[in-house]
């Protein structure tokens, strides 16, 4: 059993907005091992991003934890002072975020950015500092690393801050890295590179790594676990090769029947109908029941709650409660070629 | 066939856009205040011989220079012997007026000039050197030589407050029509085959629209203050016309002998001014998009 | 910037105590223009001048006599003939002996077109000046010309010192004979004078006289309250009353020469029309009016003043009376209110506050009215071109004489230029030549004085006032002489 | 850099000749003529006439200014109608004080205006930001003729702590600094209020930034995250409202002077204007204008400092 | 449902033909703003286009996709090179000539959000084509608008409605149904789907194919997403840097690439099964700067087989099997 690096239970965060309290994470549980890749996807505006930020404590000024615990190592971080999360944040547990062109300051040197997080909380010297933030840049694969200390973000190309991003968040060497879609901004050939970097770093580095992503494809590559999301909930959760071969929820089946699949020619597209919901539509029991095709009754009505479907593989549907009469015609029989 | 089947899971609220806009107007305490104000200021304009018992031009010279709080004239009168009241609230008549005559002339040339610089990009550099030499006078020079020319009158201090307000709203207009002729539904309506015009027109005025009305409600807290201020130069109003500046300016020589003469027509300006500007920063905060995401 | 002098403070705000001893600040609204007699035509800079230079004459501020200043004596051999005996032993201020020479310079000077002088005009009548000796001087007019002795005390006709003329810029760097000399000007800012100690009569006790630039009078008052300065003149009838209660200030106000009053555009036709005129004369309450100046006017209908040579009591109740029910009915008969009348305004002085008192006046009485003011330049273009119905002028009447105050205001030889009212008529024209040309003093009165009622009778102008003119010192101020026409005189000047 | 200058200055060329040309018509078209006001009101037609032949005021318009700018690119820029003074020397002896003011005013409206913008983004929404927000659009509201007359009123009559006007003494003395007090608040509360304004919503918007955000996520503390991360960026819309605040002060001082009293180049012009002294005018209004394109470009120059995005090849 | 085996790409007519089409955007600089160079936005693009096809353009962000399009419409100056639509020439075409072809070629764009005017409401924005190109009644124009709006699987209610009161997806709708208002035999697909939400997207293609087999549509399919092309397209362009560097059927490019380019590209792409972890080309380094283009071919300087001969020679695009083009030295 690899030991338990980050468990979050039951988050609940919420924004006030013009209309009101909006709940963005309904009551999310989960947890990230020493080592592994969890990846977490689900479409725009599903909660992934703010689920994240809640772990980090970083939320817009408008949000806050509704409920829930969040632990790192054992210990709870909702507890901690301000300051003491401050001196967390960069060390122990660090973050990417989606967008390189606009998460690096365009008038500080990437230099006095690579440094920043070294000086604060190893206590570096400057000029050690220096030293070890070329050694970082080297790692991440940047050419001339001691030039680039005293460019400008705006000289770089998006591949190469997403890579100085990396390199600052590796900088104090973190048991946790959150990658908030690290790589869909960024072009197939650059997204690859990336990819790849974070993979080699994750392992010697042995952290542990909250991957965001809404890209399947990323998922397979990248994933040892998958959590799905839609509208705030977590739908399913399981190993990577249980989410692929055998999805449950019926809505993790229409994302990966959405998605082409470069290597099948024959591959048809099944859509998922309608839209996704906006976090303000009251929708009474499961929330994806308007767009579920097996849509039941009690579906309508009675939020499901996560029913064990193999080791480590939960889904949130009633199709999924192996206790309940079996529905004729299961839906869970698609064919998925592999 | 899948196109059906796009079904909706509940009909988004249809809210016209202004009604969002004012909805966020009125959580912003600051600005229903400027609001009102204003609001209120228009009624009196409106209503103005209904709220006065006294003409606001009309003489008594055995009555001059009475204190606040006299009977029959509450805010006291002027060294004619005019009701204070009564050239307050006619004032604010002229203030309105000359403020939206000169902020609509000074739009349709920023307008004008804005549009053209921002859409043709080989109009840009003339019509925009144009507009930098016109910026780079300073406003009330500016105003006081069209004067010069034109005369002293309060027609032609609007002529001259809208001339000044040109280079100011055609860079506004142009910075947004740069960035709204960049959008792809202007992209769009071109491989239409829309004429310039139209797009001009149809698309992207509207969509200065917030700039321009936040714009235009700054500019009239800018020209009535400027208004006055001509005025108080001796450049507007002319006699007995119950300006506030040019009240400020005659009551100027009474400072220490009836000090109201000058301390109520600047409180008048102060709030009008001050309403209008509120409200034009409410108006702005309401109308940008990224507002909705905050508190 | 040459002219002033390094080393000295050319500041001096903390000057309260700085011109303790024998100094005094004396605050104007505006910078003098120039400091060339030559050259210049306003107010301020002669008020600086008057304290530089000085005339062959001067007119005695008590008894309105003109006395000889740097002339002896005069004669008249004939009517166009005037010999004048120049003091002796004179010097300017640049060590030039004052001479005959010096007199024929500075009034050829004058003439000579070249130098386009703004008031060329004063010594137009003068045919030739010829130094005779050192120490006199002929005068040639090409008519028999009265007022050579008013135009001689006009400040513009000052002597100046031929060599710093020929030297330097006056404008910039004056020499005269008075009793103080330049010392320095920072312009826009203030004028320097200190005491000329060789002055002739004797060196005045000020040390150093300073003209501060204070544009807007309620400053003023304040820093006179202050003590930034200590000397201001011309108040604002609004602010008399502010500056009577300050305890350290003393107001001195004396009868003057000024006359302010509505005139018609005389080249109009609906203006030709007497009873439009006496309609308008009757509506106009210029009791109520002057009472509005507390006190800063003396009430008088005659267009010459109490003040002014060729002034006759019999002419203050002269002209049509305040009779506004006489002014109603008139206006109803002839319909005088149907058209709009143009009240024009120069937005300075009383000028404004005259307007609208008057508008309202007439409107009581049934006009339409309508002001527009303007500012001083172009209401000078604008009155001289006749572009008015109504009007406000006023004269300040420098040397106290009334041909210098008929004859171009009035003449029907300055239409077109100074005669704004556009005034044209024979029979007046007639009598102010008579008061030019003749020398004799009283017969020259008696033409003024039928001009003057002449003009009443017909309505030509309706006066509104006589000005007052005043100054406020500090009370360590003594021995300040006020002229009638508002000119000040320094040299007897002490602080205690 | 080098080229920005250049730049700047063939815009200046441009600029000045266009500013010239239009001065110089508005002046020719204006009623009222310089030779009056010279004459004054006794002057005669012939005295007229002659005043007008010696400034050469009875040549056709083209061939007035062709003179003017021809001696004007000698640097000769005339002699006032109304003084026959050199206009570069009238302007020279006014400027200082007018550069004194127009400084003045802009240290106060920036002290004032960042303090008070900074405090109310960094506590959004409290009392105190609601106060300071009012103070601001307050500043932005009063007429600067009235708060001068109302300073002076209370400070310099009631209180007699500051001088009423005049502007004689250096500035580094303390009566130098006290002449400057009361000026520099009549004239930069207005700049005050806009640079308030600026700072605030700059702020708020910076501080919302991705960058911002990285920093926190770096466990970067609270103070540098305002000091470092967010204000250095938050400056450069601020700088821009700075500079456009130099042009208004520098027009704010026509009244300024005249209510206090000092001697500047505002004062100068307004009387010009009313006396016609097309000269003069034109100095007063080319050097305003050239001051503006110097605080631009100065603008432009520290925008490079601030923001290296910013080239300017 | 058609295959792709069933739809042969060799269809004899051709709609659009390119000829080393090219457009440079002038880089002003220097203190007199004066053209100091060229972004080179697309160097060399030819290509033909059948009807009722499908043809995908694929290529890194900023090699030129985007500028292609637009030009093919004439929303940008061709700098060189021809444009043929039914065997004419358009690209010099006057004003009112090329009014008869704007019907007939249309455009859809990325950003569902920013491709509306969000002051105007749908129904207008629709009803606006018709008014500009058909002299139809108010009535007709109305009942037009609102079978367009059931074509794309919207409802005639939504005629009155501001696009954002409508999610992503439904904008898009709305889009394609302003490209087919006038029935055009071509429309531009500008990374069309790319904005969109996976289950949205898919709905999207369908909507798309479904419109293509109903009207005979000819698209050019601007993408980047190569699992996308992959399903849409029958036949495939790629590009770098301004360049055409292969061009085939959908089945070739996908199993046989010959370019180094093309192979690199289709190795990058994250597939969404589990076991399909193949090596990778890896590529290094980003795209060079268009204003400055490598000398010879212009992807050498990131090619893992480069030579000598690539930094001088630029290789031509050549047919290298039958209807496989490429243009690459070492090409198969
Ligand atoms: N500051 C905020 N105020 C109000 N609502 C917010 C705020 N930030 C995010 N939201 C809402 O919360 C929901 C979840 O947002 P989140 O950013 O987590 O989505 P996401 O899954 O990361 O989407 P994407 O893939 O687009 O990044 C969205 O519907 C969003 O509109
Ligand atoms: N109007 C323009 N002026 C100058 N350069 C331009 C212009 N439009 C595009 N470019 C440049 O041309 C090149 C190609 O741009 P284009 O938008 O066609 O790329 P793209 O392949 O569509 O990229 P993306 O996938 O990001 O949309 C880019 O380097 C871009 O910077
Ligand atoms: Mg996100
Ligand atoms: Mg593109």
């Amino acid at each position: 059993m690899a030991e338990t690096l980050l468990e979050v239970k039951n988050l609940v965060t919420s924004f006030r907005t013009g209309e009101g309290s909006l709940q963005a994470v309904r009551d999310v549980s989960f947890h990230v091992d020493k080592g592994e890749t969890l990846c977490i996807v689900g479409e725009s505006g599903c909660g992934k991003s703010i689920t994240s930020l809640s772990v980090m404590r970083l939320l817009p000024s408008n949000g806050s934890i509704e409920n829930g615990e969040i632990l790192l190592n054992g210990e709870s971080l909702q507890k901690l002072s301000p300051e003491k999360m401050r001196r967390i944040r960069g060390n122990k547990m660090s973050m990417i975020f989606q967008e390189p062109m606009t998460a690096l300051n365009p008038v500080l040197t990437i230099g006095y950015q690579l440094r920043e997080p070294l000086l604060l909380h190893h206590k570096l010297s400057k000029k050690e500092a220096s030293i070890q933030s070329i050694e970082l840049l080297r790692q991440v694969g940047i050419p001339n690393p001691d030039k680039r200390l005293n460019q400008y973000p705006h000289e770089l190309s998006g591949g190469m801050r997403q890579r100085v991003m990396i390199a600052m968040a590796l900088a104090c060497h973190p048991s946790l890295l959150i990658a908030d879609e690290p790589t869909t901004a960024l072009d197939v050939t650059i997204q690859a590179q990336i990819l790849d970097l974070i993979k080699d770093l994750k392992d010697k580095l042995d952290m542990g790594v909250l991957m965001i992503t809404h890209d399947m494809g990323v998922v397979a590559e990248v994933a040892d676990r998958v959590m799905v999301m839609y509208a705030g909930k977590k739908i399913e959760e399981g190993p990577v090769r249980e989410i692929f071969e055998n999805p449950q929820h019926p809505y993790t089946i229409g994302l990966l029947n959405s998605v082409p699949n470069v290597d099948d020619p024959e591959f048809e597209l099944e859509p998922i109908p309608g839209n996704m919901p906006g976090l303000n539509d009251e929708i009474s029991g499961c929330r994806f029941h308007p767009r579920c095709k097996f849509a039941m009754d009690k579906c309508k009505t009675d939020v499901p709650p996560e029913f064990r479907a193999g080791k480590g593989h939960y889904a949130s549907c009633w199709l999924a409660d192996k206790e309940a009469e079996t529905v004729d015609n299961n839906p869970r029989k698609i064919t998925l070629k592999v | 066939m899948t196109t059906a089947e796009t079904l909706e899971l509940k009909p988004k609220k249809r809210e016209k856009y202004y009604v969002t806009t004012l909805k966020r107007l009125f959580k912003n305490k600051l600005a229903v205040i400027g609001l009102v104000i204003v609001i209120l200021q228009i009624l009196i304009a409106i209503f103005a011989p209904f709220i006065t018992i006294h003409d606001p031009i009309r003489q008594n010279l055995a009555n001059s220079e009475m204190p606040v709080f006299s009977e029959g004239h509450w805010l006291g009168t002027d060294n004619y012997g005019r009701d204070v009241w009564s050239r307050i609230v006619y004032g604010a008549r002229i203030s309105l007026v000359v403020g939206s005559v000169a902020v609509t002339l000074g739009l349709v040339g920023g307008i004008i000039l804005g549009m053209l610089a921002g859409y043709y990009r080989k109009l840009d550099a003339i019509i925009m050197r144009f507009v930098d030499l016109l910026f780079s006078f300073p406003g009330i020079l500016l105003a006081m030589l069209i004067i010069a020319i034109l005369g002293t009158s309060l027609v032609n201090v609007a002529i001259a407050i809208s001339i000044w307000s040109i280079p100011t709203c055609a860079r506004i207009v142009r910075g947004s029509v740069l960035s709204i002729k960049e959008k792809e539904y202007i992209m769009a309506m071109r491989s239409m085959g829309a004429s310039d015009l139209r797009i001009m027109v149809r698309h992207i005025l509207p969509n200065v629209s917030a700039p321009i009305i936040v714009f235009a409600t700054m500019r009239m807290a800018t020209a009535i203050l400027s208004t006055a201020a001509l005025s108080y130069l001796g450049l507007g109003a002319q006699p007995p016309t119950p300006e506030w500046g040019a009240m400020i300016s005659q009551g100027q020589d009474f400072m220490w002998s009836s000090p109201h003469l000058t301390i109520v027509p600047g409180i008048a300006i102060m709030l009008t001014v001050f309403a209008f500007n509120v409200l034009g920063d409410g108006l702005r905060d309401a109308l940008d998009p990224n507002m909705d995401l905050q508190q | 910037e040459s002219t002033i002098p390094e080393g000295t403070e050319s500041g001096g705000s903390s000057s309260s105590s700085e011109a303790g001893d024998q100094g005094i600040i004396y605050a104007s609204t505006t910078d003098a223009v120039g400091l060339s007699p030559t050259m210049t035509n306003d107010s301020v800079s002669s008020s600086v001048m008057s304290q530089i230079y000085e005339n062959l004459f001067e007119r005695n501020p008590e008894t309105m006599e003109i006395e000889p200043k740097l002339a002896e004596s005069y004669e008249n051999p004939d009517e166009l003939t005037w010999v004048i005996k120049l003091k002796e032993g004179i010097e300017f201020q640049d060590g030039t002996p004052f001479n005959a020479e010096a007199v024929k310079y500075t009034f050829e000077k004058l003439i000579d077109p070249a130098t386009a002088a703004p008031r060329a005009s004063l010594l137009e009548p003068i045919d030739t000046v010829t130094a005779v000796d050192e120490t006199t001087v002929e005068i040639k007019t090409k008519y028999p010309y009265g007022p050579l002795l008013a135009a001689l005390s006009h400040s513009n006709a000052a002597i100046i010192s031929p060599t710093a003329d020929e030297a330097q810029d006056l404008m910039q760097n004056p020499v005269g004979t008075g009793p103080f000399k330049f010392e320095s000007w920072s312009q826009g800012d203030q004028v320097v004078l200190v005491k000329n100690e060789d002055y002739w009569d004797g060196a005045p006790t000020l040390d150093k006289v300073t003209y501060k630039v204070v544009p807007e009078v309620s400053t003023a008052i304040s820093m006179l309250q202050t003590g930034e300065v200590n000397f201001i003149d011309a108040l604002p009838s609004e602010q008399l009353s502010r500056v009577e209660s300050l305890e350290n200030i003393e107001v001195t106000k004396k009868d003057g020469t000024p006359v302010y009053y509505l005139t018609f555009n005389h080249s109009q036709e609906r203006n030709e029309n007497p009873d439009f005129r006496k309609a308008v004369a009757s509506a106009i309450n210029r009791d109520a009016f002057v009472e509005k100046l507390n006190g800063l006017g003396v009430r008088s209908n005659s267009v010459l003043g109490p003040q002014v040579f060729g002034y006759d009591e019999s002419a203050d109740e002269a002209g049509t009376a305040y009779d506004p029910e006489a002014a109603k009915q008139l206006v109803e008969e002839n319909g005088f209110g149907d058209e709009p009348i143009k009240l024009l305004a120069a937005n300075r002085d009383n000028f404004i506050l005259m307007a609208e008192i008057v508008q309202a006046q007439l409107t009581e009485a049934g006009f339409n009215v309508e002001i527009e003011t303007m500012e001083w330049a172009t209401f000078l273009d604008t009155a001289r071109a006749g572009e008015y119905d109504l009007t406000f002028l006023s004269w300040s009447n420098v040397t106290s004489d009334g041909s210098e105050m008929l004859y171009p205001n009035f003449h029907s030889d300055n239409v077109g230029a100074s005669n704004r009212a556009q005034y044209s008529n024979p029979e007046f024209d007639k009598l102010v030549e008579a008061s030019r040309t003749t020398v004799d003093q009283d017969e020259r009165k008696k033409y003024l004085d039928q001009a003057n009622q002449l003009m009443l009778d017909e309505d030509a102008v309706v006066v509104m006032y006589h000005g007052v003119v005043t100054a406020a010192t500090d009370k360590s101020i003594k021995g300040l002489e006020l002229d009638p026409n508002g000119q000040w005189f320094l040299q007897n000047v002490t602080r205690e | 850099m080098i080229s920005l200058i250049i730049r700047r200055a063939l815009q200046l060329l441009f600029l000045l000749v266009g500013i010239s040309f239009l001065v110089f018509s508005s002046m020719y078209i204006a009623p009222g003529d310089p030779a009056a006001v010279i004459g004054g009101p006794t002057a005669t037609e012939s005295d007229i006439t002659a005043i007008r032949d010696n400034l050469g005021l009875n040549d056709p318009f083209l061939t007035q200014y062709a003179r003017y700018v021809g001696n004007a690119v000698q640097g000769d820029f005339g002699y006032s109608y109304q003084t026959s003074q050199p206009v570069a020397d009238a302007i020279m002896i006014r400027f200082p004080n007018t550069l004194k003011l127009a400084i003045a005013s802009m240290i106060v409206a920036v002290i004032l205006g960042v303090i008070t913008g900074l405090v109310s983004a960094l506590k959004q929404n409290s009392l105190l930001d609601v106060s300071a927000t009012t103070f601001a659009l307050a500043g932005i509201s009063i007429p600067n003729f009235w708060l001068g007359a109302l300073l002076i009123l209370v400070f310099s009559v009631n209180l007699q702590w500051l001088p009423v006007g005049g502007m004689s003494n250096p500035f580094y003395t303390i009566d130098g600094i006290k002449e400057l007090i009361l000026p520099a608040i009549t004239l930069g509360t207005g700049s005050a209020a806009m640079i308030a304004r600026m700072t605030r919503s700059s702020m708020l918007e910076v501080i919302r930034a991705d960058y911002v955000r990285t920093a926190r996520a770096k466990g970067v503390k609270e103070k540098n995250v305002i000091w470092i991360h967010t204000l250095k960026n938050a400056m450069i819309p601020i700088i821009t409202v700075i500079g456009l605040n130099f042009g208004l002060l520098l027009g704010g001082t026509i009244i300024t002077e005249k209510v206090f009293a000092i001697n500047g180049v505002g004062r100068l012009m307004i009387d010009a204007i009313a006396a016609r002294d097309f000269p003069m005018v034109q100095g007063s209004v080319l050097l305003v204008a050239t001051l503006f394109v110097l605080v631009n470009l100065i603008v432009d120059i520290v925008y490079t400092y601030i923001d290296p995005r910013i080239k300017y090849e | 449902m058609t295959t792709i085996q069933e739809k042969s790409p060799l269809k004899s007519d051709i709609l659009l033909e390119l000829n080393s089409v090219k457009k440079y955007f002038p880089i002003k600089g220097g203190l007199l703003k004066r053209v100091t160079g060229n972004v080179k936005a697309v160097e060399s693009v030819s290509l033909k286009l059948y009807k009722g096809e499908s043809l995908g353009v694929v290529g890194e962000s900023g090699c030129g996709k985007s500028t292609l399009g637009r030009t093919i419409l004439g929303l940008e100056e061709l700098t060189d090179g021809k444009i043929y639509f039914n065997e004419q020439e358009i690209q010099d075409l006057k004003r009112k000539e090329k009014k008869k072809f704007v019907k007939e070629m249309q455009m859809i764009f990325q950003d569902p959000y920013a491709s509306l005017n969000p002051r105007q409401r749908v129904g207008h924005a629709l009803d606006e084509v018709f008014k500009m190109h058909t002299d139809m009644s108010l009535k007709e124009r109305r009942d037009s608008v609102e079978d367009l709006l059931k074509e794309v699987g919207l409802k005639p209610e939504h005629y009155d409605r501001y696009p954002h009161e409508f999610s992503g997806g439904q904008r898009q709708r709305i889009g394609i149904a302003r490209a087919i208002a006038l029935n055009p035999q071509f429309i531009i697909c500008d990374e069309a789907v790319s904005a969109l939400d996976v289950s949205v997207q898919a709905q999207i293609l369908k909507l798309l194919k479904t419109l293509q087999e109903k009207y005979n549509l000819s698209y050019l399919f601007i993408s980047h997403d190569l699992g996308v092309v992959r399903y849409f397209c029958d036949r495939v362009l790629v590009m770098y840097l301004g360049n055409t560097v292969e061009m085939s059927t959908v089945s070739e490019i996908f199993n046989k690439p010959l370019h180094p380019y093309t192979q690199a590209l289709l190795s990058a792409i994250p597939r969404p099964t589990v076991n399909a972890k193949k090596e990778r080309v890896r590529l290094v380094g980003d795209m060079p700067n268009p204003a400055n283009p490598p000398s010879g071919c212009a992807f050498h300087t990131r090619c893992p087989i480069a030579q000598e001969i690539c930094k001088v020679d630029r290789p031509a695009f050549i047919e290298h099997e039958k209807d496989h083009f490429a243009a690459c030295h070492f090409a198969g």
